[in-house]
Parts: C-alpha cells; sequence; structure tokens
C-alpha cells in the first residue's frame, strides 16, 4: 500500500539522511553501516523474489556466493578492477539466477524449498570441489586486493576535509552509491508494468496467465532480478572483507536474508534496510546479552542463539507483518486520531 | 414460540471499519426467516458474527446462552448450527465424500452413514463425484456440497448465505423444496440469506430487510413480499 | 450476415474417468451475446477454461476469427482478444481495484525489464496512458469509489464487477463471462444486464455469458446454447431454447 | 562380498534414518501445512532427554524410550500453545521464522545443557551383525522395523480416524474446519505433539548410529525433508518410499559416479529432476486447482 | 615505557580478545574459549600478571568468516584490546589475518593447525601454537613406511582445510611413492549424517590402513563402522579426535584396540596421569574454576595449556606491554614447558620460528588406554629447523 504524499516524503528524506550520516564516521562504526546497506541488498533480492513474487528461496546464499566470487576471481585471476567487477558480477549472477529459475518454474511452494535449500547446501561443497578449486582458492578461499579510492576522489576529499579518504570511508561511500542505485532501480521496476506483474503471478498464477502475461518468463526473470541484487551484494562484500571462503556462504547466510526479509517487511524496500540491520546486530548483540548472564548463569557464551531466538520471536510478536507493517499500523493510528 | 437465536445491538468489525451499526433480529424455533439486501448490506457479516467469526459488539442469544467471546467451533457444536459460507468454503483437497464426513464431525451417533445417503439422494451429482477431490468439482456441485455438508450436522439450526449461489434453476428450486421439508420434518430453524427472493419468501414466515448495515424494514414474508420497494429491488415486478 | 468469430468444433475434455465435454461444437457470431446455459457440471467453465487455453481439449478445435488458438500459448490468449472473468473470483487480491485492473491492460503494453528498471521516457507515457485507460474504465462500471482500495475486503458483487473492468482493459473482441450475475439482486441484475448491451453496443465486444439466472440470459441474448453431459442439447433463439422440452427437462424444470 | 550390494545396504540403512525423519515431516505437514525447520532439532532435544532419562536418572531403556515418547508429545503440544497460539493471524512467513527462531533455541539448549561431547545412545537391538556375512546391523534391521511400524500407524490414524481427517482439514481450511466444529487450535498442538513424538523415535533410532550431539540433525533434516518431498509430502507410505531411496541413491552417487565430494549435489539434483516430471512426488496426491 | 603500551593496557588491566564458536557447526570448540575464560579467572584470582588482572573478552562468531571480521574489528577498534588470542578455526583467522597484521595487532596463538600462521616474514603479527597438521601427517606417514610392509592407505577426512591438510602431510611423508600407496580417499561434510558409505568404499579398496582424518562424533562413527564392516586395517586415528572419553569410549573400547595416534598434550581421559603433579593442577583448576566443564573433554587441556602459554608471554614481557614488545616475546620462548605438554615437548620460538609446539609422540591403544611409545619425533613441516 502507497503511503500518503507526506509520510512518504519522510520518509524519503529520513532514509538520505540514514545513508549520508555515517560518513562523519571512520573505522568499525563506517564499515558497519557499510555492511548494514549491504545486507539490506541482499535482503532486498529475496524480497524481490518472496514477497513481490511468491517464490520461496532458502538459497540466497548461492546468489551471493556467485557474486562473491565473479568479483574476486575476477580480481585475482585477471586483474580486474574492483568497481568494474560489480557489473559483471550482476550479470553472472542474474544468468545463475534465471537458469534456476527455469525448472524451479514447475516446482512450487514446499517443493521450490527443498531446491533451494539443497541449492545453499550444496554451495560451500560446491566451491571446494577440487576440479574448480584453482579459481575459487578451494577450502582456503580468496583474499582480496584492498579496494583504494581512486585518486581523484582523494583529492576532492583533500580539498573538502584537508585529509585523505580513509579505506573505510571510501568502502563506504562505494557501497552506498552501488546500493542507493540498485534501489531507485527496484523501486522503478516494481512500480511498473513487470512489478505488477510479479505481483499478479503471486496472487493468482492462474488468472494472471489469462490476462496475457508470460509466468514462466516473469517467474525466471524475477528469480534472475533477485539473484543479481543478492549477487551484488555479495560482490559488494568481497571487496569490503578483503576475504572469501565457502564458509562465509553456508546454509546460514540464506536464513539470514530471509529472516531479514521477513522481519523488515516482506514486499517493502525500506524493509529491506531494516532487516539488514537487523540481521548484522541482532547476532552480536545476542551474543553481547548472553554473556551478561555471567553473573547468574556459570559460561553463558553457549545461550547467544537461545536470546537470538527469543529476539526473533518477540520480533514477530511486536510486528507480525515486519517492521514496515508495524509503521504502516502506527501511521494509519496518527491518521486516525488527526 | 420461543426465539432459538436472539440478537441485539449487532456490531461487527472489520479492522477498524464497523459493517453492522447495531442489528435487531431473531430467529423462532422452527421457523425459517428470509434476510434480504443489496450488495454489501451486511448479510454475511449477520451471519459470520452468530457464529463467532468477525469481531463484534452487543448481544447474541443462541437457545437462552449468550455466545459472545465464544469459539466458532465450539458455538456450532454446541448448539447445533449449520453453516453454508458465502464461497462455500469446500475442502478442496480432499474428497466430496471425506467433506461429507467432516460435516459429521461432531456426530457421535451411528445415523451417519444413512445421512451420506439422504445427501445423495437430494444431490444425485455428488454420488457420481463422491471421491473426486473435491476442489475440481464444479462451482454448482460444490455448492451442492456445501449444503450437503451442512445437512450431515443434522442441524437444529441453519444458516444459509446465498444457498442457491450458482445452482441451476431446477436444482434451485429443488433446493428450497428440500429445505422447506428438512424444516417441517425436522424441526430446523433455517436464517436464509438470498438473492432470489421470490423462492427465499415462499418458504419464509419472516423476512428482514438490510441496508448498509441496518435493518431497513421487517415483517411477516408476504407482507414483506407486497411492499412496493422490495418488489422492485428483489423481485422485479 | 456476420461473420463468425468463434466456432467450437466437436471438444472433447475428459478428467481420468469424467467425460467433462463430449463433442460440443457451436458458432457465436460476432457482435452478438450467446448465453449458453446448463446444468451444474455440464462443462460450461470447462469449456471456458478451453477457451482461454488453460486446459487443452482432448479432441477437437477451437477456431478464433478463423484460425486455431490450440497452438497459442495461455498467455496469448488476451493479445488474440479473448478476455474472461471468472466463476470464482480469480482478483489479484492484495492489489488495489486500479492495479487489478492495470495488470488486465497488460497484453496492451509492452514496456520491457530494462525501460521499466531505468523508467525510460517511453514507458512512463505508456503508463500513463494505460492509467488513463483504466481510470476511464473503473468509472465505467461505476468504481469510482473504491478505484484504491484493496481488492479483498470488497463485496462480492463489486468485485465481480471489478473482474470485469479486468477483462475490457485488455480490449478483449471476444468476452467470456462466467456468472457475472451471482450475488446480485433484481435491481442490480438489470443493471448488469444493460451494462452487458452496452458493452456489445458501445464496443462491439462479442460476449459469451454462462449464467443460470434465466431472466438475465433470456433478456439479452441473441441466441442461446444449452449443454448437458459434455453435450450440445439446444441452440436457437431465446424463446426456442426456453421451450425446449429438453431443457425444460434437463435445466430449466417445470416450476413457474 | 559386492560393493554394489554393499552399497545399496548401507544406502538403506542410512535410508531408514531419513525414513523416520520423513515421517515426522509428513506428520507436521499434514497438521500444519507446512514445514517445521526446527523439526530436526526438536528430534534431537527429545533424544537428549531420553539419554538423560537413561544415563543420568537410570531409568531402563524402554520406560526410557516411552516416556521421551509422553514427554516429546506434551512438549510439542505446549511448544504449539506457548508460541504460536499469539501469532495465530500473522502471515505464514512469520512462522517460519519462529522455525527458525525454535531451531536456534533447541539447538543452543542443547549444546549449553548437555555439552558438545558425542554421547553414545543405547539400542535394545545390539551392534552385532544380524546375519553372518551381510553387513547390517541389528539395530539397522529393528529400525527399519520400528519405521514401519510407525508408517502403519500413521497411515491408520490418518486413513480410518475421523481426527486424522479433521487435522488435514483444519491445516488447509481452518475457517471451514471451524464451521464443522472442529477446535482448529487443538488440532495445530495435536499436530505439533504427535510430530515431535514421531521426532523423538526417530531421534532414538537414529542417534545409537550418528552418535549424540546437539548437531546430529543438522544435515539429517535434510535428507528427511529430500524423502519425504520425493515421496510426495502427503502420503506416510511416500515418505517411507522416498528416505530409503535418498539413501541408496546417494550412495550409488558417491560410489559409482561422482565420487564423495558431490555426492549431495548430484543426488539433490537428481530429485529435484524426478520432481520435474512428477510435482506432487512420486506417491504424493496432485492437488488439482481449477478456476 | 608507559606511553608505548598497546591499547588496552593501563596499570591494573590488559584486555585480551577472542573469537570462539560458541554456536553454529563448530560448537564443539567453544569449549576452548570457556576454559580460557576460567583461565584468566584463576590468574586474575591470584593477583594477575604484574599486579594487571586480564579483561578476557571472548565473543561469538559461529565459525562464520563475516562474522569474524565484524567481532574482531569490534574488539580492537571499540573495545580497544591488546591482542587477539586464540581466536578459532582456520577461515575465521584468515578472514582477519591481512586486517590484524595491517593493523599491527597482535593474532597471537591461533587455535587452528594450518601451516600458514608461522610465517614470520610475510605476516610478522600471526603466530600459531598447536603443532601444524601437515607435520602430524608426516609423522603417520614415517611410521607406515617404517613399520607397515606393503602399504595401502585409504584416508577418510573432512573435506576443508583441516582435512586436507591432514592429506597433504600423509602425501609429503610418503613422497614418491604417495600416488601408489594411498589408494583411496573419500571425503565427507560437516554436514553429513553418517560417513558410512565411504567407509564400504574404504574398506573396499584393500587398504590394509585406514587414516582416520575426522572430528570426534565422524571418528567414533568410522571405528564403528569398520568393526561393523569386520575389516582390520591399521587405524591411524588423528589427535583431533584422540580423546579416549569423547572418542575411543563412545565408539566402545574392544574397536579401538591397536589403534595409533599422535600427542603432543596429555589425555585427561588416560589413567596413567592420575598422580601426575601437573594433571592434578589442571584437574584443581577445572573443579575450582570450570566446574561446569567436561573433563573427559580434551579441549579442555588445550585451552588450559594455551591460556598458560600466553600468561607466560605476558609475564615475559613485564611492563613494557607494547603490541611490538608482546609480539617479541611471544617469539622468544625457550624450552617453555606449558602445563599438560607431554614430558619431553617443549615450545620454542624464535624470530624465525614462528611454530611454537612442533613435536610429537606416537601411542597405541590398549585395553582401555593410549599407551605413548617411541621417541618424541618432529614433524618437520613448515618449521624453521
Ligand atoms: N474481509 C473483509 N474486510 C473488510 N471489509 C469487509 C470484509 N468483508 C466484508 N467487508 C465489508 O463489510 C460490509 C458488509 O459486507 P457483507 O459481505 O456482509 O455484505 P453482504 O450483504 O453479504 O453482501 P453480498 O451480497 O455482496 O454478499 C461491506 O461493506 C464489505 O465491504
Ligand atoms: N480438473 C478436473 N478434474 C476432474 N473433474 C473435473 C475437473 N474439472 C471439471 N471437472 C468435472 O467436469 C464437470 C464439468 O465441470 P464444469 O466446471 O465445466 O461445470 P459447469 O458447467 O461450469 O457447472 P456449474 O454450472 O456448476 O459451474 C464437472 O462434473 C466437474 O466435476
Ligand atoms: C581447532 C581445530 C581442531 C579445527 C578447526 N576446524 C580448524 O580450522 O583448524
Ligand atoms: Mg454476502
Ligand atoms: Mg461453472
Amino acid at each position: 500500500m502507497r503511503l500518503p504524499l507526506v509520510e512518504r516524503s519522510l520518509l524519503w528524506f529520513g532514509l538520505a539522511v540514514v545513508v549520508v550520516l555515517p560518513i562523519f564516521y571512520d573505522g568499525y562504526t563506517i564499515y558497519e553501516f557499510g555492511k548494514i546497506l549491504m545486507y539490506a541488498l541482499a535482503v532486498l533480492g529475496l524480497n524481490i523474489l518472496t514477497g513481490f513474487n511468491g517464490q520461496f528461496s532458502l538459497g540466497h546464499s548461492a546468489f551471493f556466493a556467485v557474486g562473491a566470487y565473479t568479483t574476486a576471481i575476477l580480481m585475482e585471476q585477471l586483474g580486474v578492477p574492483y568497481w568494474a567487477t560489480i557489473p559483471l558480477a550482476a550479470a553472472v549472477s542474474f544468468t545463475a539466477g534465471f537458469l534456476f529459475g527455469l525448472p524451479a518454474l514447475r516446482l512450487e511452494g514446499l517443493f521450490l524449498a527443498l531446491a533451494t535449500f539443497a541449492l545453499a547446501i550444496a554451495t560451500p561443497q560446491i566451491l571446494k570441489y577440487d576440479g574448480i578449486s584453482h579459481l575459487t582458492g578451494g577450502v582456503q578461499g580468496i583474499v582480496l586486493a584492498t579496494p583504494y579510492p581512486p585518486a581523484w576522489v582523494d583529492s576532492i576529499a583533500v580539498a573538502v576535509s584537508g585529509e585523505a579518504l580513509s579505506v573505510d570511508r571510501w568502502k563506504y561511500i562505494f557501497t552506498a552509491i552501488v546500493v542507493v542505485i540498485m534501489f531507485v532501480l527496484a523501486q522503478n521496476l516494481i512500480r511498473s508494468r513487470t512489478g505488477r506483474a510479479f505481483i499478479a503471478i503471486r496472487d493468482n498464477p492462474l488468472s494472471a496467465k489469462t490476462m496475457g502475461i508470460n509466468n514462466a518468463i516473469f517467474k525466471s526473470a524475477c528469480f534472475g532480478v533477485s539473484a543479481m541484487y543478492t549477487g551484488v551484494a555479495g560482490s559488494l562484500f568481497a571487496i569490503m572483507d578483503e576475504y572469501l571462503a565457502p564458509e562465509s556462504f553456508t546454509f546460514a547466510e540464506a536464513i539470514k536474508f530471509l529472516v531479514g526479509g521477513v522481519v523488515g517487511g516482506i514486499a517493502s524496500l525500506f524493509g529491506a534496510v531494516f532487516g539488514g540491520a537487523f540481521v548484522l546486530y541482532v547476532p552480536n548483540f545476542s551474543d553481547t546479552i548472553a554473556r551478561l548472564l555471567e553473573n547468574w548463569i556459570a559460561n553463558p557464551q553457549g545461550l547467544s542463539w537461545t536470546v537470538y531466538g527469543l529476539f526473533l520471536i518477540f520480533a514477530v510478536y511486536v510486528m507480525p507483518m515486519g517492521a514496515t507493517g508495524l509503521i504502516q499500523i502506527l501511521v494509519r493510528k496518527i491518521g486516525v486520531r488527526r | 414460540m420461543m426465539a432459538i437465536l436472539e440478537v441485539q445491538g449487532l456490531k461487527a468489525y472489520y479492522g477498524q471499519i464497523e459493517a453492522l451499526h447495531g442489528l435487531d433480529f431473531h430467529l423462532e424455533e422452527g421457523e425459517i426467516t428470509a434476510m434480504l439486501g443489496a450488495n454489501g448490506a451486511g448479510k454475511t457479516t449477520s451471519l459470520r458474527a452468530i457464529c463467532g467469526m468477525v469481531r463484534t459488539q452487543g448481544k447474541i442469544v443462541v437457545e437462552g446462552e449468550s455466545v459472545v467471546g465464544k469459539s466458532t467451533e465450539s458455538i456450532v457444536s454446541r448448539h447445533k448450527i449449520a453453516h453454508v459460507p458465502e464461497g462455500r468454503g469446500t475442502f478442496v483437497r480432499v474428497s466430496t465424500e471425506e467433506n461429507l464426513r467432516l460435516g459429521a464431525f461432531t456426530r457421535r451417533d451411528r445415523e451417519i452413514e444413512q445421512d451420506y445417503e439422504r445427501v445423495y439422494h437430494y444431490f444425485p451429482r455428488l454420488k457420481e463425484r463422491r471421491n473426486q477431490q473435491a476442489g475440481t468439482l464444479s462451482g454448482g456441485e460444490q455448492q451442492m456440497l456445501a449444503i450437503g455438508r451442512a445437512l450431515m450436522l443434522r442441524p437444529k439450526i441453519m444458516l444459509l448465505d446465498e444457498p442457491s449461489f450458482g445452482l441451476a434453476p431446477i436444482i434451485t428450486e429443488e433446493l428450497f423444496g428440500i429445505l422447506e421439508k428438512i424444516n417441517k420434518e425436522e424441526n430446523v430453524s433455517m436464517l436464509v440469506v438470498e438473492q432470489n427472493a421470490n423462492l427465499a419468501l415462499a418458504i419464509s414466515r419472516r423476512a428482514y430487510l438490510l441496508e448498509t448495515g441496518n435493518i431497513a424494514m421487517t415483517g411477516p414474508a408476504d407482507e414483506i413480499m407486497n411492499d412496493e420497494q422490495v418488489r422492485k429491488s428483489y423481485l422485479g415486478y | 450476415m456476420t461473420a463468425d468469430i468463434l466456432e467450437v468444433d466437436d471438444v472433447h475434455v475428459r478428467f481420468g474417468g469424467i467425460v467433462a465435454l463430449d463433442g460440443v461444437s457451436f458458432t457465436m457470431p460476432k457482435g452478438k451475446i450467446v448465453g449458453l446455459i446448463g446444468p451444474n457440471g455440464a462443462g460450461k467453465t470447462t469449456l471456458f477454461n478451453c477457451l482461454s487455453r488453460l486446459y487443452i481439449p482432448t479432441e477437437g478445435d477451437i477456431r478464433f476469427k478463423g484460425k486455431t488458438i490450440l497452438d497459442s500459448p495461455p498467455h496469448h490468449i488476451a493479445d488474440i482478444g479473448i478476455g474472461r472473468t471468472f466463476q470464482n473470483l480469480a482478483l489479484f487480491s492484495s492489489m488495489t481495484v486500479l492495479e487489478n485492473v492495470m495488470v488486465g491492460g497488460h497484453s496492451t503494453t509492452k514496456s520491457d525489464f530494462f525501460s521499466n528498471a531505468l523508467r525510460l521516457p517511453g514507458r512512463g507515457r505508456e503508463e500513463k496512458e494505460l492509467r488513463n485507460r483504466s481510470g476511464e474504465l473503473i468509472e465505467y462500471l461505476g468504481l469510482g469509489d473504491v478505484a484504491h482500495s484493496i481488492v479483498a475486503g470488497l463485496p462480492f458483487g463489486t468485485q465481480k464487477r471489478v473482474e470485469l473492468a479486468r477483462a475490457l482493459a485488455s480490449s478483449p473482441e471476444l468476452l467470456l463471462m462466467d456468472e457475472p450475475a451471482g450475488g446480485l439482486n433484481h435491481v442490480e441484475l438489470d443493471e448488469l444486464g444493460s451494462l452487458i448491451q452496452q458493452i456489445r453496443d458501445d464496443r462491439g465486444i462479442t460476449v459469451l455469458l454462462v449464467e443460470h439466472h434465466m431472466g438475465l440470459v433470456m433478456s439479452i441474448s441473441d441466441k442461446v446454447v444449452a449443454i448437458d453431459f459434455g453435450r450440445k442439447i439446444s441452440e436457437g433463439t431465446p424463446e426456442e431454447v426456453q421451450n425446449d422440452p429438453e431443457v425444460i427437462r434437463a435445466y430449466l424444470g417445470t416450476g413457474e | 562380498m559386492d560393493l554394489f550390494i554393499e552399497q545399496t545396504l548401507s544406502g538403506l540403512a542410512s535410508g531408514a534414518i531419513y525414513a523416520c525423519l520423513a515421517l515426522a515431516v509428513v506428520m507436521i505437514y499434514q497438521a500444519i501445512d507446512h514445514f517445521n525447520f526446527a523439526q530436526g532439532e526438536m528430534a534431537m532435544f527429545s533424544t537428549y532427554i531420553a539419554w538423560w532419562l537413561i544415563a543420568v536418572a537410570g531409568l531402563p531403556f524402554v520406560a526410557a524410550f516411552f516416556a521421551c515418547i509422553v514427554i516429546s508429545l506434551v512438549g510439542g503440544f505446549m511448544v504449539e500453545r506457548i508460541v504460536f497460539a499469539p501469532i495465530a493471524d500473522a502471515p505464514v512467513l512469520s512462522h517460519i521464522i519462529v522455525f527458525i527462531a525454535l531451531f536456534s533455541i533447541f539447538n543452543s539448549m542443547a549444546g549449553f545443557l548437555f555439552d558438545f561431547t558425542p554421547k553414545k545412545f543405547p539400542t535394545p537391538f545390539g551392534h552385532e551383525q544380524l546375519i553372518e556375512g551381510v553387513p547390517l546391523s541389528a539395530h539397522r534391521a529393528g529400525m527399519v522395523g520400528v519405521t514401519l511400524i510407525m508408517l502403519g500407524v500413521i497411515y491408520a490414524f490418518f486413513r480410518y480416524t475421523p481426527v486424522g481427517l479433521a487435522m488435514r482439514a483444519a491445516a488447509a481450511a481452518p475457517d471451514s474446519a471451524r464451521l464443522v466444529g472442529i477446535n482448529v487450535r487443538f488440532m495445530l498442538s495435536l499436530g505439533w505433539g504427535l510430530a515431535a513424538a514421531i521426532g523423538a523415535v526417530a531421534g532414538m533410532l537414529i542417534a545409537p548410529i550418528t552418535f549424540l550431539t546437539p548437531d546430529m540433525m543438522l544435515g539429517t533434516l535434510l535428507y528427511g525433508f529430500a524423502g519425504a518431498v520425493v515421496g510426495g509430502l502427503t502420503s506416510p507410505f511416500g515418505a517411507v518410499v522416498g528416505g530409503f531411496l535418498v539413501g541408496v541413491l546417494e550412495n550409488w552417487m558417491g560410489t559409482f559416479v561422482v565420487g564423495s565430494q558431490l555426492k549431495l549435489t548430484v543426488a539433490l539434483v537428481l530429485i529435484i529432476v524426478v520432481l520435474l516430471f512428477k510435482p506432487a512426488g512420486l506417491f504424493g496426491r496432485v492437488v488439482v486447482k481449477r478456476v | 615505557a608507559e606511553a608505548r603500551n598497546a591499547p588496552g593496557v593501563t596499570d591494573d588491566e590488559i584486555k585480551i580478545g577472542n573469537t570462539n564458536p560458541y554456536s553454529g557447526p563448530a560448537a564443539a570448540y567453544g569449549a576452548i574459549g570457556k576454559t580460557i575464560g576460567a583461565c584468566f579467572d584463576k590468574v586474575n584470582a591470584e593477583g594477575g600478571i604484574n599486579g594487571r588482572k586480564i579483561n578476557f573478552i571472548s565473543v561469538d562468531d559461529g565459525y562464520s568468516p563475516p562474522r569474524t571480521v565484524e567481532q574482531t574489528r569490534k574488539l580492537v577498534e571499540r573495545e580497544n584490546v591488546a591482542l587477539i588470542f586464540q581466536g578459532l578455526g582456520t577461515p575465521t583467522n584468515s578472514a582477519v589475518h591481512a586486517y590484524l597484521n595491517k593493523k599491527k595487532v597482535p593474532q597471537l596463538f591461533v587455535a587452528t593447525g594450518a601451516t600458514k600462521w608461522g610465517q614470520p616474514k610475510e605476516f610478522p603479527w600471526t603466530m600459531g601454537w598447536q603443532p601444524n597438521y601437515q607435520s602430524e601427517g608426516v609423522v603417520y606417514a614415517r611410521y607406515i613406511l617404517q613399520n607397515v610392509e606393503n602399504p595401502k592407505v585409504a584416508i577418510l577426512y573432512q573435506n576443508d582445510d583441516y582435512g586436507k591438510d591432514y592429506v597433504h602431510g600423509m602425501e609429503i611423508g610418503l613422497g614418491d611413492k604417495a600416488d601408489e600407496i594411498i589408494v583411496a580417499r573419500e571425503s565427507y561434510e560437516v554436514t553429513d549424517p553418517t560417513i558410512e558409505s565411504q567407509v564400504v568404499n574404504l574398506a573396499n579398496s584393500g587398504a590394509n590402513v585406514f587414516y582416520n582424518v575426522t572430528t570426534p562424533k565422524f571418528a567414533a562413527q568410522a571405528i564403528t563402522k569398520v568393526h561393523e564392516l569386520d575389516w582390520d586395517p591399521l587405524q591411524l586415528l588423528n589427535s583431533v579426535s584422540n580423546s579416549i572419553g569423547s572418542v575411543v569410549s563412545k565408539a566402545g573400547f574392544e574397536k579401538g584396540q591397536g589403534m595409533i595416534t599422535a600427542y603432543y598434550l596429555k589425555d585427561p581421559g588416560n589413567p596413567s596421569y592420575q598422580n601426575d603433579e601437573d594433571y592434578k593442577a589442571w584437574s584443581t583448576f577445572m573443579d575450582e574454576y570450570y566446574p561446569d566443564g567436561d573433563k573427559t573433554d580434551a579441549f579442555t587441556v588445550f585451552g588450559w595449556s594455551v591460556c598458560n602459554t600466553m600468561v607466560q608471554v605476558l609475564k615475559q614481557a613485564g611492563d613494557d606491554l607494547s603490541r611490538e614488545n608482546i609480539m617479541a616475546q611471544a617469539a622468544s620462548l625457550k624450552d617453555y614447558n606449558a602445563p599438560m605438554l607431554l614430558p619431553g615437548i617443549t615450545i620454542n620460538t624464535g624470530p624465525n620460528d614462528f611454530y611454537p609446539i612442533e613435536q610429537w609422540q606416537l601411542a597405541k591403544f590398549e585395553g582401555k588406554e593410549w599407551k605413548l611409545f617411541g621417541e618424541v619425533l618432529a614433524g618437520a613441516v613448515g618449521s624453521g629447523s
């Protein structure tokens, strides 16, 4: 549902502030903000598929890996500059998603869940496979070169602030630019003929067909777009952490995206940002909380996942429709009172 | 005769929206009462309210007991209320016969078997389709199934939401004959929401006319039938 | 004489042991309203599903404007010019009325993926044009008040009208209507009747109407076809079919 | 002995593990119309309870076995009541998040309470070869036997009891189910309870082979899920066949086709190929949607 | 000297950071982190090191490299720890390897046996602790060459860095003949429910040596399955899983007879240490500071021993607690006899030797315990010598 104009502009303004503010920080803080945006993009990818098209995926860690490895391999094997790998990673992950989407077409609901679940489980194994380990680095993973800012960016930074740009800050700016562009494109797509077709297929595939929508193409394409978003996120991840290994792309990662999507609010672009923050902070926060229990329980470190689980349940209780749902309800309540 | 169902000041809500604005109506034991009204007037909502399927305010008393706040399943099983819902509510994945069996879910007596035959006798089409997945039945077949499933309860009260919906004329006519018969023979009280006002009024003793969540008119069926407005809007002559 | 826009030629459909259509043949003259009647389970909806290519006939052919539709995939049917409404409502329940109607116009627009993502100027024009056209249809069907409501909570009869608007949005030449009168009272029925006639007269759309409401069918149809057990049992003017003893026996009954 | 036969036998033996869990998957699917990701962890936790009853509380195996089933039944019932009742109206994706939450909680609680050292879980059947020279232990045979018994019980439950039918109805169409007097909440809770109980049996059968650790179900669940899906989610019989099939297929792939590194991947691809041709699984009832 | 102190060091505190998998697939290793925490509690209770208490901040990374990066950066940049100690796992440590070296933060005594942690030239801020997996593989290879006639080796290994390192060590040790001698290799994934199919294949390969490179649960499964198949090879069990309490006793002592393994630490499950002073000190520590800990779990011994090594380094550093000096002290351990190391095994490091422990002793399982035999051996892969 569309929010009224005032609320919508406020939301956009708030979002702009959120994206720009971190630039005043440096080091770990700005790194964290960058990761939030990166996760938001990955979550958005899943959101496009599940929220708008009604297809379920437990396997998006695979596309995250495709993007990340495309970037890493291009950088390390072919010496492509990091920024130039992004469009290539997008293309490769789109293709991977589209191709996976083709057979997935015939599978619905839980059957698709199994296929994607299997994909997630198989991903680390495939990455480790001896036949391709000369490319993927096998179990060792790949250490990437540091993405230094281009000289002209540096000179602007010196001109403006008097000091050179730190790598962390540059990584954030770079990430933010990519993520904002991707979000705008997603917004355009969703609010168009294509987006309506995605939703129509979700709501009623048979009548969508009767309206002239080629379900097969749109569903596969949606899978492709979704994979592309998550893939670009993976690519940003590789650039940001400068390291990747098969263990970075386990089933747990796919679950992370799903949690981010649902907690943020499925079928919502803004929800993805909330979801990104949730999946980054909450596990580490749960760990902190668990360790605080030390005064009452011996060795509570092991309870971090219990705390995390309780957080999830709490989140669903408070926001059964995700953060976006909660905001909509609040806006409506305020609206009623006025 | 006493009222088996008594409703006073009934308001009903979908989220923030108030769909019924304080209705008073009742159903006497052993009678058929019709409920008429335009599209969106609140007929379906009234029936759903009785079964505790929407959030309500006001008094709803069945057989002398308040049912407000009770769960749907306890209301229908305690008072033997069979509700033929709008949209039929078919259990689409199981067979026709299993749908009927589910209709008798709360019964513990041994006459269930013969009641299948009764339903099949009324709707022979269902017998032909007894092992077919119910979701693949035609619209009208599913409507017959919804009515058959309701009969399987051997109800004391029937709430029928447009029972003739999607039925062929010949079946519609038979249906009202069946309803009348069951009403007479088994003393089942019926509240019938119907667009086919001619037939509904013909078997009813009284009728209510709903307009946008309010009761606009009430009285004996034949009086209503002679009302100018009703004739124009609902009877077509 | 008008040319036949649709030819249904000896169509058979079987589901396992069940014979749903058993050699139905009839034709539809262009620009007319044809009523299709028959007992429950006679195969009317099944025939509709064949016409939208959701089912494939086990035997027989269906020709639209002289060309078979059986080799077109279902999503081309709207393109060819056949639109439909559904017996049990098949709206996009999370969308607003306007959005539903705009999806109905999917086949009349072309903008692709990239132009949509990049908001290229061409697609903006197309989008605006579709929005305006959909808005007009919504007004035409008296749905202006609810244009921006989510369809899920609307009354049944209103949803039926949304279905009609959505079907019209593809600018069909042939419109298939499956029990549009369900849940309507008498006044509403009369309105619907005139609306269908208007659709035929103003827009030149041919209508195939399935309905159990005899008052409606007999008053607006130019021709009526009756089927039973998947076979045609009668065909002709409303009067002829209405008085056909076979139709009375199988379908209408003897009561008034 | 011929490697092929040996791998087939070994596959059937692992298949029995998957079949057990697949039955629990089918049970929960019938009850909630979905798949519970925490199912494996719940089974694992039940098995720890049984282990505790035997190793710490000193109960004899049989007593602990049945006590564990009862505790799991009640536990599953309560989980549904406590955790899911308040969010009954939330969309299904929110429920999935809660499954994930339960997964985390059971997994970490097990590690916290019982630590991570592998525990030995007893079997009443023994580990000796049943027939001299045939590499099939008595426990495996016993496991197949118990799985078949469970299958019979579950089949009868769904086929012949009104509760079985009502449970399916409640899951698929809750509003209509209420209208015919079915207590939908109770059915959901009961489904959870039964699934937990079946899971407990599966866990207690699996643990003597895999050893009891908090992560013993992590991978097993995928296979159980695959078994259930291949067999057809609506069919207990299919689940068992599917479980065995997955076990054997995986071994064949690993031994004769691609080697152990990719055997899971290839086995899963095959399963998906099967599903492309039989989208409802081998024995699942095809639900036709019509308009 | 004060001015040069590392961040996180004050007059009465030294902050030490650590990442451990307290959740996820490797959570069993969390016992190491917990033991170290308890060990520092003991150090603090006894007055700390040169009057400074240890503030040990151990956080969960779930064995996921991205989370290791997040948590490590938080430890370094928010918590201002002086150093990172005993981060666990190869992929996880790899993820912060470059970062910590760039930041010049000591990454001390990482809890993994990969060979790459001993490169003082390229990574002067990173040091391992345990003997590396490859050298253990070499030790077994030499044993085979000396003791088995016409050896044919079948390998079961975990498909990750750890497993592959062990396999590689075996290959190095067997030298030119490796390809001939190794007749079968099968890998498994940590998510595999069982490894039976793999063992069946290995048994069918006609091998007379079974090289078992698995973690505890799978080790117990494999030992059981070998027995069930009536296969009777010489079994070489990697030290990761040689715990009597958590592996051999679970599989059944009768199935373990004659197995060979390598040790560098004392096995707490071995009854022969009951009167050993070293053992008693550990046992008392466990009872007092980590009563919930599993005393049959070899990880608790590991944690205790490595923690004491850290304490030794800090003691040597005295009041000069700059990062440079901490690193320098870590690189100048001379014949340090860490608690619970086998007799004859000591820790030695130098500016060019970043491999603290490089010795092994073989043991054979007899009755209910491992019996050490032969000399203390040096593994010789990657070490400076
Ligand atoms: N699920 C719902 N959510 C929101 N509003 C609803 C919902 N169901 C019904 N309403 C609203 O409640 C009012 C009464 O609807 P109701 O369905 O009771 O009417 P009705 O008389 O049965 O109409 P019909 O003849 O179309 O069946 C309508 O305004 C309708 O829009
Ligand atoms: N997918 C299917 N599988 C099995 N039987 C089917 C299927 N679809 C339709 N049928 C059967 O085919 C027959 C024709 O159904 P159809 O829906 O065409 O009837 P109809 O004429 O539209 O009836 P109504 O007036 O009740 O809507 C029915 O008896 C129905 O049970
Ligand atoms: C702690 C070790 C025994 C194992 C760990 N998997 C590693 O990476 O090296
Ligand atoms: Mg209604
Ligand atoms: Mg029909």
